[in-house]
């Protein structure tokens, strides 16, 4: 067993209330299992983390990723960078 | 010397800075793109905005988006600023400057870069109103 | 108050008034793209530039390209100097300033503004090198 | 009778030596007639005219525009403003 970090932004993070948590995994846990550990212990919607990508050590990783000891995910809601202009 | 600078700053962004990076005597066409931020939005008055960002991955993946935009086009130099904290209405909130020979480059590179900033850098704005405050997203509407 | 700013000069070129001219708190977007003499072109090193204008006309047909932009595109403001006389190497030739309030518009309205620029615009210059000179003409090659 | 203004730029002007010529038209003269009345007066090569275009007070016209009194005919050879980016 190994813990990874996982942080939180924006419009989650002020839902949540949570800026970031540890959780434990087992050896080969992928991302979605990380993700589907973390919903056992935080209420988070589905509907929520439908719309967020996410991220392993700053990069965007898929679903399948396979996590190691040390790795932080980064849950990421849609961007909304550059101006406020009309899109 | 480096082709590209960027920055994630909570300070006034220095636009003559980020035009000097750029400006090479090879170059014939510079495109600045300026973000600025709106006192309207879905006629909502808005006081004032605030940007997060996931500073370092930001940086990453504006290079990542930079490389893309090297491969697709032969552009000289490129220089990105963009602001996290609060930004009150009229100021700029991100500069991107492109260098190029050929000016079509710099302004189509330039459409691109912005496209991609909007899909995948970690940056969020939430607009204050009278009444409250939201976080926006990209998507349309 | 008027949408449009437009100048011929012999002098150096002020960025900050043609951004202020255009710069209001309902345009988000501020596309400004920087033309600049090169040192070198077809490999001959260049010394520096000279532009001849056929003023009053360059003036009406910026205007009248104005329009056409203002018909394909809803933009906000625009604001465009380009010089005339002797300018050195690394010097900016022109300026075009366009705000909107969606980024798109003002990056094409650029493209769009350039080509015709380089089309109907009676501006010619003349690159001086150390063994002669030359009018160049905006056919490619 | 009347007369009309013909002014040259740039390469042109140059290669001819001359910023400006008046010439005499009668009414109803074209645009095209009164080029072809310039080519009687001063010797300018039919391929430095093909590339040029014309303007009469300012304004692109039609080969077919028929000449007032006082107008100023502009022969405009190829443009080249902006900067000396490659095209």
């Amino acid at each position: 067993m190994f813990s990874v970090k996982i942080i939180f932004f924006s419009i989650l993070r002020e839902k949540l209330n949570l800026r970031e948590i540890f959780i434990e995994c087992e050896k080969n846990t992928t991302l979605i299992q990380a993700i589907e550990i973390l919903q056992k212990q935080i209420d988070i919607a589905d509907y929520d983390l439908k719309s967020c990508m996410f991220a392993v050590n700053q990069k965007y990783v898929e679903n399948s990723y396979i996590l190691n000891e040390n790795d932080e995910i980064a849950v990421i809601p849609p961007v909304s960078g550059g101006s406020n202009i009309i899109e | 010397m480096s082709e590209r600078y960027i920055e994630i700053t909570s300070e006034e962004i220095n636009f003559e800075k980020l035009y000097d990076f750029c400006n090479e005597n090879h170059f014939g066409a510079v495109n600045v793109f300026f973000g600025v931020t709106r006192n309207f939005n879905n006629n909502k008055k808005v006081l004032f905005l605030e940007y997060e960002a996931y500073e370092e991955m930001s940086k990453k993946i504006i290079n990542q988006i930079i490389d893309e935009m090297m491969n697709k086009w032969d552009i000289g130099k490129v220089a990105i600023s963009h602001r996290f904290g609060r930004v009150n209405i009229g100021k700029i909130s991100m500069i991107l400057v492109i260098s190029s020979k050929h000016r079509k480059n710099s302004i189509s590179a330039t459409d691109y870069f912005i496209d991609r900033l909007k899909e995948i850098v970690p940056i969020w704005k939430k607009e204050f109103y009278e009444d409250g405050e939201n976080w926006l997203s990209s998507t349309p509407g």
